[in-house]
């Protein structure tokens, strides 16, 4: 057994040194996987403040992600076509500026939260899981069939958005933006898990009743919660755009948001490095057994069982034992 | 007579067919113990869920300091100040003790969505919690897990939340229910102190309890209020008597 | 447009409604019963048409192949219980949803191993083949109608299942007291056995019957899957009644929303684009349809909750 | 299976960098061996890998790698294989959304792209490039060779549906490009779609005379089993993609007769045809499938350059791969101005052969046909 918090520390010291050797061994596609560690780790951030915290199985956070991804696309696609973004009523240009899409990405995916959440969450087991999902399928059926921003077949921008001062066409530079955006998303859901909010939104999973008997609405605190996880997850969703330089509506399919969550659940649910955990051992699952056999997904299944059924807790349940009590 | 704190007017809900709450008047007063008794199933868990806010009655009113409730929320009414326990036992079991009584505190406050603030490192939360939890004798197992505490410390627990949300009533549904002769003896004790806190609705079939501390009590069967008055009148009415003690002769 | 071809959607609908309920039955049992939500159940579709489009390709029989798709499914559904689901009932539905989902990956990778990537052939028995006339001068599919029969039967069959027999006591039982039931002396896992067997068994005809109207390919569960979760949602998870009601609700508006949406939209806008938005909006109109039903009633139409 | 896989030097994600050798080419292929659209893919694997064998030249280095039918799988894999394998030349993608999604990035970047299959119109027009090459179609023309057939085959009132999305669009359009009669019926249906009774009801109802469509995999699988059952019986017409070696077995007798405009047909009578079809068949036991025939001719084109030009020499190589100077299962083979080929277009029909369904030529639709992109492509 060791202790969660050292666990933690080689975690996040382990997915910073593997870019930097591969760098320095000329191995830029490692960064690139690396790079998807992060960006999928900050998406499971994003569904474990809904589920680790509040207890809300969402198995449609893929509408959060692709619209994130999304907003990427629609905002940059029209600079590289030189034209605006819109027209009307006023012109708007479109942008390659990262803080801007992010800024984009994220209120997008609190609206859409928002409004999925207001709706889902006035149910709540098993009929929530299934809502949030087929909500995730409208979305997913919407994207397809809407030709404006290129269907089925997506859409693509050439040349990776820019951040300030960064070349972001380093893969150890695009890494570094999204291994800093995973640590402030890591701090911020550190911070509001034990904030005054965070208390009574994880009380509220517990026993929902005793909550509302305190004077504090179950319904609020869950949707606020859930729009603030649909806003991370679609921050996660633009960056993963960013890498592939490519949005299509397979980001919004469900296998998707089974993915997401299979990195939280992977981890350890409501543990705050859960998510990292689980993005760097499907990645790897995935690369291994890729090359292994064409059948590799029955392993990948057969691997994900075995987890479920005999490793509670998570990866990192299983290595640090029983969840304390929150300090 | 003062104006009472909370009353209920003419208040029904009906299951089907069962009318578990018929037509029901009562109001509690400012410092007494109301009492509430009855049969098993006469509807008296029912009419605490109607005045807390968990369900919607089919007719009639609620007025709490003055104001009709009837169409507010759960939430809402408590925090207006009116504070309840459960029959079985309800915390959030993985919290402890600390962390459920912070939470009462923050519920009160009203400022549940500090996203920054936080809570538990917060001595204006804490020091107040502790207090509360003092009060019912728990201060020695506040970093317990709520789920790991005796029937009777997790009691406690419970009337320490309700105390925390500063309650202008407090609406206790059995707090003494399955704690053994020395702890009813002992939370009777609480209970006595509390009404200085503010009035008690108490639903209790501890006849002793009940003897010892109400003011009034009504009787509910099937729903109705049968008889309401101080103890001694209630102990002699032969409908009471009949009706819901049957044989048994009261001490 | 003409009154015949509106008939001939609502037969569409119905058909598509009936086939619906075959697949949702079983996942609103098993939910109502054991509280266990099973992303797994679109695999047990897949087993069932697999089954029979290999049976029947080696016998020459589609009937051989639909008692093959039966005993199919229902071996895999009762494999899987004792295995894996069984383990599950305890845990919360996060374990339930993880636990199903890595199924999904196992019994459709596991699919592609055994029988390839190239769909199979699986054709309509030869004496339901082809269009008879009805009254009125329609011609439609004749095994279309008989699928309806079919469904209907089922879920005839289902009511009585659930009204008047032991089992279906023992179901409502199950369903209202686990504890009580158990108490009664009633070995409740090989009921849980039972009761995921038969859903499975269902979802594997649901697949043998529509696989020979389809393509009987890896894959081909989930779109459904996913289907029956909205039909059981609108319905209220675990009512039989509601899973009836609400398959034949989706199967209608999506059939008719998919043929009305796009000529209403042809009204206001030229026809090549009038065809695609009214189809995109079409895609969507039964998840529509779920949110207002939920908006009004959240425990979905014959729910508990 | 694993073979192939075992050719993929440094498969391990942290496996060091292979060690300096002799340079020979090495070329990238990302198709989909896995999931529901993995028939495609293998056939074109199998395709291109014997082309590969029958040429022997030990110079020539292949990796394989499943793309899952997932873009962003495929552009993942297909930085791996540009920064990682250093692959020269890219190839294999089926489908067109993860066309678009890979090879903009890939000529970027100054790898070479050969187009096995997808070819979709921005890359054919606006997004054309000097390093992409299709050497199957451009995705119109098997719709045109349809759309121009489809009057001489007696369809005078077309009903026409394909799937909404962007191919299916594309589709339509390039049905329409050369039809001579009228359009009565068009639909739109969802893609993944597997019950078409509602639109055989309007189609029935249309008063058209002759249905083209457009369903690909298992869509048309369902639709065409659904459609001989309904009685309906106006001939139907559609592009190859609907009626392929694979797909058509799991249609049956359904099948046969319907019409298809391909570019290639196991019946072509070429030697270079006759020698594929017979040895793929000893090799794999089975018919191959247009796929198949794209992989083979591109690998082929392939080995042609490889003779020519150094691939580190991009001019010469692309002049070499330009020259198509390899004999075409499909007969002759050009490229036009916009590196699409120029080819003859031809319709097919679906037979029985035996024990198996396959497709014969029934005439020709259009001769050295080029695309319809070719004016908008500034190269």
């Amino acid at each position: 057994m060791i202790r969660e918090g050292l666990l933690n520390t080689l975690l996040m010291l382990g997915l910073l040194a593997v870019p930097l050797i591969a760098q320095a061994m000329g191995e830029p596609f490692v960064i690139t996987l690396a790079t998807k560690v992060a960006i999928l780790a900050l998406a499971g951030v994003g569904l474990n403040v809904a589920l680790g915290l509040g207890g809300m199985v969402s198995l449609g956070h893929a509408a959060f992600f692709g619209i994130g991804g999304y907003a990427m696309g629609i905002l940059a696609a029209p600079v590289q076509a030189y034209e605006p973004l819109m027209t009307w009523p006023i012109e708007v240009p479109g942008t390659k500026s990262m803080p801007v899409i992010w800024a984009a990405a994220m209120a997008a995916g609190a609206l859409a939260a928002l409004a999925i959440g207001a709706l889902s969450l006035r149910t709540a087991g098993v009929y929530f899981i299934m809502i949030t999902l087929a909500f995730g399928q409208m979305l997913f059926y919407f994207a397809i069939s809407w030709p404006a921003y290129g269907g089925e077949d997506g859409l693509s921008i050439y040349v990776r958005n820019g951040f300030p001062g960064l070349n972001t066409l380093d893969p150890i530079q695009f890494f570094a933006l999204a291994f800093g955006l995973l640590a402030l998303a890591l701090l911020f859901a550190h911070l509001l898990a034990r904030s005054r909010f965070g208390l009574a939104l994880q009380g509220a999973r517990q026993n929902p009743a005793r909550v509302a008997a305190l004077g504090i609405r179950p319904y609020t605190l869950r949707l606020t919660a859930f729009v603030i996880s649909g806003a991370i997850t679609a921050l996660a969703g633009a960056l993963f755009a960013d890498l592939n330089r490519f949005v299509s509506p397979a980001m919004l399919s469900w296998q998707t948001s089974g993915e997401i969550m299979v990195f939280v659940i992977l981890g350890g649910v409501g543990r705050l490095f859960g998510p990292v955990a689980g993005a760097a051992l499907f990645i790897l699952l995935e690369h291994w057994l890729g090359g292994v056999s064409d059948y590799w997904k029955l392993f990948l299944g057969l691997i994900l069982l075995a987890i479920v059924l005999f490793a509670r807790g998570g990866m990192i349940g299983a290595l640090a034992g029983r969840q304390v009590a929150h300090d | 007579m003062t104006d009472p704190v909370l009353a209920v007017h003419d208040l029904s809900v009906a299951f089907g067919a069962l009318k578990a709450v018929d037509r029901v008047s009562l109001d509690l007063r400012p410092g007494e113990i109301h009492a509430l008794i009855g049969p098993n199933g006469a509807g008296k868990s029912t009419l605490i869920g109607l005045i807390a806010g968990g369900l919607r009655p089919a007719s009639g009113r609620i007025t709490f300091l003055g104001r009709d409730i009837t169409r507010r929320d759960t939430a809402a009414r408590a925090r207006m100040g009116l504070a309840r326990s459960f029959q079985v036992s309800s915390v959030a079991p993985d919290f402890t003790v600390l962390q459920n009584v912070t939470l009462a505190v923050e519920g009160a406050q009203g400022r549940a969505y500090g996203f920054f603030m936080p809570a538990l490192s917060d001595r204006s939360l804490t020091d107040r919690a502790a207090q509360h939890i003092a009060r019912v004798g728990l201060l020695n197992r506040v970093a317990v897990p709520a789920g790991d505490l005796a029937h009777g410390e997790r009691r406690r627990l419970e009337v320490a939340m309700a105390l925390a949300q500063h309650p202008k009533a407090f609406l206790l549904d059995e707090p003494m229910a399955g704690l053994g002769p020395d702890g009813a003896r002992e939370f009777t004790q609480i209970l006595d102190e509390l009404r200085h806190e503010a009035p008690i609705l108490l639903v209790e079939h501890d006849m002793d309890a009940v003897f010892r501390l109400a003011d009034r009590i009504s009787v509910l069967v099937y729903g109705r209020v049968v008889a309401s008055g101080g103890v001694a009148e209630i102990r002699a009415n032969p409908e009471v008597q009949r009706a819901y003690l049957g044989d048994e002769t009261l001490p | 447009m003409s009154a015949l071809l509106l008939i001939e959607q609502a037969l569409n609908g119905l058909q598509y409604g009936v086939m619906l309920f075959v697949m949702a039955a079983g996942l609103t049992l098993v939910f109502g019963v054991m509280g266990l939500i099973n992303l797994a159940h679109g695999s047990l579709y897949m087993v069932g048409a697999f089954a029979c489009a290999a049976v029947a390709a080696a016998t020459g029989s589609f009937w051989l192949g639909l008692a093959a798709s039966l005993a199919a499914a229902a071996a895999a559904g009762a494999l899987v219980e004792l295995t894996v689901i069984r383990r599950l009932y305890a845990r919360d539905h996060l374990d339930q949803v993880l636990a199903t989902f890595a199924l999904i990956l196992v019994f459709s990778e596991g699919t592609r191993w055994l029988f390839g990537s190239f769909p199979l052939y699986l054709d309509i028995p030869a004496g339901l083949s082809g269009p008879v006339t009805l009254p009125g001068g329609l011609d439609y599919p004749l095994y279309r109608l008989v699928l309806i029969g079919i469904g209907l039967a089922i879920a005839g069959g289902l009511f009585w299942l659930i009204g008047h027999t032991r089992l279906g006591i023992r179901i409502r039982a199950g369903e209202a007291d686990r504890e009580m039931i158990a108490a009664l002396g009633v070995d409740i896992s090989r009921l849980y056995t039972a009761v995921f067997a038969l859903g499975a068994a269902l979802a594997g005809l649901a697949g043998a019957l529509v696989g020979a109207l389809q393509s009987v390919q890896v894959g081909m569960g989930e779109p459904v899957l996913i289907l029956a979760f909205v039909v059981i949602v609108i319905g209220g998870i675990g009512s039989i009644k509601g899973a009836f009601v609400g398959a034949l609700l989706v199967g209608m508006t999506d059939t008719l929303g998919r043929f009305l949406l796009p000529a209403a939209f042809g009204h206001i806008m030229d026809p090549s684009s009038a065809t695609s938005v009214g189809a995109a909006l079409a895609s969507m109109l039964i998840y529509i349809l779920m949110a207002g039903v939920l908006v009004v009633r959240p425990g979905g139409l014959y729910g508990r909750a | 299976m694993a073979g192939f896989k075992t050719l993929a030097a440094g498969l391990c994600a942290l496996a060091l960098a292979t060690a300096a050798q002799a340079e020979p080419l090495k070329v990238g292929m990302i198709t989909t061996l896995s999931g529901g659209g993995a028939s495609l893919g293998i056939d074109t694997r199998d395709g291109f890998m014997l082309a590969v064998k029958q040429a022997g030249n030990p110079d020539l280095e292949v990796v394989i790698e499943d793309d899952q039918r997932k873009p962003d799988i495929a552009v993942q894999l297909a930085d791996k294989m540009i920064q990682s394998e250093k692959v020269d030349v890219l190839t294999g993608i089926v489908w067109s959304n993860l066309a678009m999604a890979v090879v903009p990035a890939a000529t970027a970047q100054g790898k070479f792209y050969l187009s096995t299959n997808a070819a979709p119109s921005a890359l054919a027009g606006k997004g054309c490039n000097p390093n992409y090459f299709s050497v199957s179609y451009q995705n119109d023309n098997l719709h045109e060779a349809a759309g121009a057939y489809a009057a001489k085959a007696g369809i005078s009132k077309a009903f026409i549906m394909a799937p909404n999305y962007p191919a299916g669009q594309d589709s339509l359009a390039g049905f329409k490009r050369f039809y001579e009669g009228e359009v009565v019926g068009e639909v739109y249906t969802q893609l993944g779609q597997t019950d078409y009774a509602g639109e055989i009801a309007q189609i029935r109802a249309s008063g058209a005379d002759g249905v083209f469509i457009f369903l690909p995999g298992g869509m048309g699988i369902s639709f065409v089993k659904q459609y001989a059952d309904s009685g309906v019986g106006l001939p139907l017409i559609g592009p190859a993609f609907s009626f392929e070696q694979s797909i058509i077995q799991a249609m049956g007798d359904a099948a046969l007769g319907v019409l298809n405009g391909a570019n290639w047909s196991p019946d072509l009578g070429n030697d270079a045809n006759q020698t594929f079809v017979t040895s793929f068949q000893e090799e794999y036991g089975r018919l191959p499938s247009v796929y198949a025939s794209y992989g083979y001719d591109t690998a082929n084109l392939l080995l042609s350059a490889m003779g020519k030009a150094d691939v580190k020499d991009a001019d010469a190589f692309r002049a070499a791969l330009k020259e198509a100077d390899f004999a075409s299962v499909r007969g002759d083979f050009a490229f036009g101005p916009t590196n699409h080929p120029v080819q003859d277009l031809y319709v097919r029909e679906v037979v029985r052969m035996g024990d198996i369904l396959t497709n014969r030529i029934v005439g020709t639709a259009m001769e050295d046909r080029g695309n319809a992109y070719e004016g908008e492509c500034e190269m």
